[in-house]
């Protein structure tokens, strides 16, 4: 009996810490594990017992880079849990801090963690020397991210203006304004942006049938909604997502992981593009209709397609910013925030949004003074995580035993030729963006 | 000159202090001229191994491998910086340190899952010598280009250490304690954020860490005597203003 | 001095012209109960009816953070930043706050040393008084500064439909304009007018504080313990320094950046700071809470006077208003007094 | 109108370390400009801008105006890095500030200069410039004191003004230990400074000038038994370190009481120490007023 063990100690260009390993006897693979080393700092046993206005500050700090969705996700929840509305400039504004933190993410995914790859580099900075124009092009649009969500969230990273009911103070006119010349600079990069990405020879892993889950909406590509469609054609209601995605332990991992009817899934930009995109417009349906018709479709299985999904909601997100910018300022910026009198009611609140990753899921049960009696938190990445594992085994099967021996990937596979196994299940680790952080909290 | 060589570590948290290097979107292709920025795992795929003239080190220790890896990094580096208010404090994962780090994992597993050794987030100083904290949840992205700058001309920055009053009082605020009578960490806070979350009119909940003699017993009191719920109080305090090792102060004081 | 006569109906064109060739600034509201000097923009904002600011006019004079200079990388020479070449319009100082601009000039010129940053902003900065009435936490006149005899270039008497406005200065002239020389001059009735409207206002105070026994109230109680009660109560936040019109401390501090350029600057501190007195190596001269407390107290009202010659004190009751827990200035010394009344008694009986 | 903030940029003429963690600096004005004019006792500012600046006492006498001399410590960031500096680079120096020493008074007096331990710094300023003008003074005594005899500074410039008889030098320390300069031979004894004040060393201690410097604890014990000799309150003069920023009396970080010892002092005589608040405790556990 012949046993193989790749053992990848530490992925890199992913956030937080993470290996993978795999077995093979005789040529067949044994275990595949996505192995997340990160350490616990069990969030949801230290929600218990907290009140309602700090349930967003906590949450927030699972995350440096989805710090805005978790935010945004424990305000929802807790609104439910309460029966608080907010008014629309308040829905307008966390949909644009949303936004801005879609285009932080996505920019520095596509620029820095997955670009190196395609060009050769082992990072971005070693990139940037030989190709500044591409860099500073990414630089101009996570930066712009960073701006909205400053300017809205108070802070690029944990943003504290998210409050229940409302933003402590809603940013000024001027705030706004600069902030709409920015989108514009950024909308005017879109066909380079475009150019660039539609360039890449995004190499076919995969095309085994997966099943994508996102939250839908029928007004147009939203980030926030309370209905969950999966592409077996099933809608779900934000009530039963816990018990559709069946979240558990597993042994390998800090992380749980997840199963839709027993089967692995895949949420985030890949998932969105092809639940949602047919809500597209303008450059952005333009720019999904370019990448499908040179890869053959975003729905084909194939993981490296979600990094071009991500490229299609960036411009999404700067035609989305726009519009909400264009909105807040003819209806009011910057006016005192209402006053929402908050009552705790006893009972389970849930928030539901799309983070860069995919679905982000909050669930508390209140008591009668608004204190925290139990929480749940799904992330997209822990959600992700039998599918990347479920990849990774079927592309060890099929050129495992040949590549790791020396065996080179055939050219078609892009940037992928003559790399061997343990790059080619690093690049499938991180076309899905891990968030190693979020996965483990 | 030899560049500046940084080591860019995260034990376990959010990474958002490391974010915040990279969110220094202007100048980054400068610091990358003028530092060379080892193990940044999560920017770069080039591994350096090697001395380090200073580490940044970020996250709290909350498993045994984080201490291993935290000694490794004390050995490689010549300075070791505690890069923002986990490392520096333990952060949000230190606070109530009274609970079992047991009862806190089996809140989370449950019964099924594989038990593995918890322990409770400590911060980095609990364990190996820390020569300079730059606090922060996140550091603040001027602080940070401040410690780089002054790095380079081999110092470390000259960082405030008054609290996050000075300059909320400075930026001409309305004081949230008196004027809203809500629980407001600001005086027992390290300030240098510029008093950010009193600005937006939202009370601060103590992210960078206290200040040296914090005092809960006073402010606890002042507002108990503004009718605030004693609850309310602790559980605000308890987020940030009391890190690893000064809740029990917290709690001694309150009562 | 002149004293004109001057209708409220005009003042926003006044206010107008003076925000053409000067930097104007106006109290104005701040959220429901609080006030700021800000930038003049629309007349409808200017509220001359408040009591006091958050900020002191010292904002203008000594900023809270202010670069010093700077050196461009590579460059031998030190940068010093300019400041706008515009005058800079008060309007609406209270008198309380126009003694705390004396107090700054005397201070900040003293010791043959002066400080050109604030030396060179006073000399842009006119002052137009406004007359006021006390609240509660009001005593200037114990303090003596609850009329300013000079430290204006304008005064303004609030007389209802008009004002009597003082001239102080040529400058204050200027301000004027035409207006100036086609004014009517106060007549004996408007005098009379104005002097019962000072006598209202005098009788409208309701705190105070006896000075005649300060000093030695505060020499004489070193080891009191309201020194250390005070240091048990107090935040130790710095609110009552920041906010007070004559609290001077600052911190000098470099910064650098990327680029090697590098700057000095200072920003306001407070002795109430725990590192305030700590020198290099970490010696620290105050570290007890009730040390620093009474150091403040003590400056302010015999400190600065033995070395000034008046206490630096002018009762404006910022420091009482913004106290997060409630340490009343004047009961302070109330409190000492008493005790040292209680000590008297004691040694009689 | 003169800026009293900005420094000017001073050349690092020669440097060595003088005892461990101490560096001798001798400094040379920029191009075109003199040495100062100061008195003995006063002090400048020292900076390296963008790391910070520190009060620095002068230990050249202004009879010897082609250079200014200083000795630093290692103890924050500015000292550190001017530990790292080297022959030819710049300083930026701001001074003279404070006040020094009442020449005036002194004239015709014996001198005695006690110093305990890091004290000899500013001291060596005055003991240089009355040994430069002896006419003007009468006899100069120097007793000094250290905790060990690795931190004697200035050890041979001392030893051989004792030898060469222009005044009387009294060497002395605690603990011996391996490496240090203490040498029996050239008379160094081993024991507290106010060991050698034991002596009937004085004519007339009542019109000796006394300049002292040292440690808080050095001043409690020395000035007692100075005072029990009969040494008189108005002629003894010690200098008091406290945080000075801008050396102009307006920061505040060196005020005590009513005093703001960066332009009043360092320098201050023994009744105005005891009867400024703060400004010493002379005796332990005593308020800080006497009243």
């Amino acid at each position: 009996m012949l046993r193989k063990r790749i053992e990848i100690k530490h992925l890199t260009r992913v956030e937080g810490h993470g290996g993978i390993t795999i077995e093979l006897v005789d040529g067949t693979v044994k275990t595949v594990h996505m192995d997340i080393l990160e350490g616990t700092r069990f969030y949801e046993a230290l929600l218990k017992g907290k009140g309602f206005l700090e349930a967003a500050a906590i949450v927030s700090r699972v995350c440096g880079i989805c710090s805005a969705s978790h935010a945004v996700t424990a305000q929802l929840a807790v609104e439910d849990a309460f029966g608080i509305r907010v008014d629309s400039r308040t829905v307008r504004l966390r949909e644009l801090l949303l936004l801005g933190e879609i285009m932080e993410s996505h920019a520095l995914h596509l620029f820095f963690l997955l670009l190196p790859d395609y060009m050769g580099y082992p990072s971005a900075l070693d990139m940037a020397r030989d190709h500044p124009i591409k860099a500073k092009m990414g630089l101009f649009l996570k930066q712009l991210g960073n701006r909205i969500q400053e300017a809205v969230g108070g802070r690029a990273i944990h943003p504290p203006n998210v409050m229940v009911g409302r933003f402590g103070k809603v940013p000024g006119r001027q705030v706004l304004s600069d902030l709409l010349a920015c989108v514009e600079d950024g909308l005017a990069l879109t066909p380079a942006l475009v150019d660039l990405f539609a360039s890449l020879e995004v190499p076919v892993l995969l095309e085994e049938a997966t099943q994508y889950l996102a939250l839908s909406s029928r007004d147009g590509y939203r980030f926030v909604s309370r209905e969950i469609a999966a592409t077996d054609g099933k809608v779900f209601q934000a009530s039963e997502f816990s018990r559709v995605c069946n979240e558990r332990v597993v042994a390998h991992s800090h992380a749980k992981q997840s199963l839709y009817s027993d089967r692995p899934f895949a949420v985030g930009a890949q998932s969105r593009v092809v639940v949602n995109g047919g809500e597209l417009t303008g450059a952005a349906a333009e720019a999904l209709e370019r990448f499908v018709s040179a890869q053959g479709g975003m729905g084909r299985g194939n993981p490296i397609s979600n990094s071009m999904a991500q490229a299609v909601e960036l411009v999404h997100a700067l035609q989305a910013a726009k519009e909400h910018l264009v909105d807040i300022l003819t209806n009011g910026a910057g006016d005192a925030p209402p006053e929402t009198v908050i009552e705790p009611v006893k009972g389970t609140g849930i928030g539901l949004t799309e983070a860069p990753r995919g679905i982000l899921y909050h669930r508390y049960d209140f008591d009668d003074n608004g204190i925290i009696t139990e929480a749940d938190i799904i992330t997209p990445t822990a959600q992700n995580l039998a599918n990347i594992e479920r990849d990774m085994r079927l592309v060890a099967e099929r050129f495992g035993e040949i590549s790791a021996d020396g065996v080179v990937l055939s050219p078609a596979m892009g940037c992928l030729a003559n790399r061997d196994l343990s790059f080619v299940l690093q690049v499938i680790a991180r076309a899905y963006d891990p968030c190693i952080s979020c996965s483990v909290h | 000159m030899d560049q500046l060589v940084i080591g860019i570590f995260g034990l376990t948290g959010c990474a958002g202090d490391q974010l915040t290097i990279l969110n220094c979107e202007d100048e980054l292709l400068l610091i990358a001229e003028k530092v060379t920025m080892k193990s940044f795992n999560m920017a770069s795929s080039r591994e350096l191994a090697g001395r380090v003239e200073v580490a940044l080190v970020e996250g709290s220790v909350c498993q045994p491998e984080d201490l291993a890896m935290l000694r490794e990094i004390r050995e490689r580096s010549r300075h070791l910086v505690a890069f923002g208010t986990c490392a520096a404090f333990g952060g949000m994962a230190a606070m109530d340190q009274r609970v079992h780090p047991e009862v806190l994992r089996d809140t989370v597993y449950g019964p099924d899952g594989e038990p593995f050794e918890a322990i409770r987030a400590r911060p980095l100083s609990s364990f190996v010598k820390v020569d300079f904290v730059l606090p922060g949840c996140p550091v603040e992205k001027g602080q940070l280009l401040e410690t780089l700058s002054c790095l380079l001309k081999g110092s470390f920055p000259d960082i405030a250490c008054t609290p996050v009053c000075a300059e909320c009082r400075s930026r001409e605020n309305l004081c949230i304690v008196l004027e809203r009578d809500e629980v407001c960490c600001g005086a027992l806070t390290r300030g240098g954020c510029g008093a950010r979350c009193p600005s937006l009119d939202v009370s601060c909940a103590g992210c960078r860490g206290p200040v040296e003699d914090a005092y809960y017993a006073v402010n606890a009191d002042l507002l108990k005597g503004r009718g605030i719920d004693r609850e309310k109080i602790r559980k605000k305090m308890m987020l940030f203003s009391a890190p690893a090792g000064m809740g029990e102060r917290l709690e001694r004081e309150f009562d | 001095m002149r004293i004109l006569r001057f209708h409220k109906s005009h003042l926003e064109v006044w206010l107008d012209l003076i925000a053409e060739t000067a930097d104007l600034y106006v109290p104005k509201k701040a959220g429901e109960k609080a006030h700021r000097f800000e930038r003049y923009e629309d007349f409808q904002e200017v509220d001359l009816s408040y009591t006091r600011t958050i900020l002191p006019p010292k904002k203008f004079l000594f900023p809270p953070e202010e670069t010093l200079f700077s050196r461009d990388a590579g460059s031998d020479s030190y940068h010093v930043p300019e400041i706008p070449d515009r005058d800079v319009v008060l309007f609406g100082v209270h008198p309380c706050d126009i003694n705390g601009i004396r107090v700054l000039d005397v201070f900040f010129g003293s010791f043959d040393r002066p400080d050109y940053y604030y030396q060179r902003r006073r000399k842009k900065l006119r002052i137009v008084g406004h007359s006021c009435m006390p609240d509660e936490n009001c005593f200037c006149q114990s303090m003596d500064a609850e009329t300013a005899a000079s430290g204006f270039d304008l005064f303004l008497n609030d007389m209802g439909d008009h004002y009597l406005v003082t001239l102080g200065t040529v400058e204050g002239d200027l301000l004027l304009g035409d207006r100036a020389d086609t004014l009517p001059e106060a007549t004996a009735e408007d005098m009379t007018e104005l002097m019962a409207g000072i006598r209202r206002r005098r009788e409208a105070f309701t705190l105070e504080l006896d000075t005649s026994i300060v000093p030695q109230a505060v020499s004489l109680h070193q080891t009191d313990p309201v020194w250390e009660e005070l240091g048990e109560k107090c935040l130790t936040c710095g609110c009552c320094s920041l906010g007070c019109p004559t609290c001077t401390c600052f911190n000098i501090r470099d910064t650098n950046t990327l680029g090697g350029s590098a700057k000095r600057s200072r920003t306001w501190d407070a002795c109430l700071y725990r590192d305030f007195a700590t020198v290099a190596g970490g010696y620290n001269f105050r570290p007890n809470r009730g040390r620093r407390v009474q150091h403040r107290y003590y400056h302010k009202q015999v400190g600065f006077a033995q070395s000034f010659g008046q206490p630096s004190c002018v009762g404006c009751g910022r420091c009482i208003k913004m106290c997060p827990t409630g340490i009343h200035f004047v009961e302070v010394f109330r409190a000492l007094q008493e005790n040292s009344l209680k000590q008297e008694m004691g040694r009689d009986a | 109108m003169h800026n009293p903030y900005l420094p000017e940029d001073w050349t690092i003429m020669a440097m060595r370390e003088e005892i461990e963690d101490h560096f001798f600096l001798e400094l040379r004005p920029p191009a075109g400009s003199r040495v100062w004019e100061y008195t003995p006792g006063q002090f400048c500012g020292v900076s390296i801008l963008g790391i910070g600046e520190a009060p620095i006492s002068l230990s050249s006498s202004p009879t010897r105006p082609e250079t200014l001399q200083m000795c630093i410590r290692k103890a924050g960031r500015l000292t550190s890095a001017v530990s790292k500096l080297s022959v030819g680079d710049v300083l930026g120096l701001r001074g003279p500030l404070g006040k020094g020493y009442p020449l005036e008074q002194i004239q015709g007096r014996d001198v005695l200069i006690l110093a305990g331990g890091l004290g000899m710094v500013p001291l060596r300023s005055l003991m240089t410039y009355v040994l430069d003008n002896p006419e003007r003074f009468g006899r100069l005594t120097v007793l000094y004191g250290t905790r060990t005899d690795l931190e004697f500074l200035f050890y041979d410039e001392l030893t051989r003004l004792g030898k060469s008889g222009r005044a009387e030098v009294e060497l002395i320390t605690q603990e011996v230990r391996p490496g240090g300069r203490y040498r029996p031979e050239n008379g160094d004894r081993k024991g507290f400074v106010t060991d050698l004040l034991a002596g009937g060393f004085c004519r007339s201690p009542g019109e000796t000038f006394v300049a002292m410097c040292g440690p808080p604890v050095f001043y409690r014990y020395a000035v007692k038994t100075l005072l029990e000799k009969g040494f008189s309150k108005a002629l003894i003069f010690m200098s008091l370190e406290r945080r000075m920023e801008c050396g102009l009396g307006k920061c505040g970080h060196c005020s005590v009481g009513y005093r703001y010892t960066c332009v009043e002092g360092p320098i201050f005589n023994y009744w105005d120490a005891y009867n400024t608040p703060e400004l010493i405790e002379i005796r332990e556990g005593q308020p800080w007023i006497n009243s």
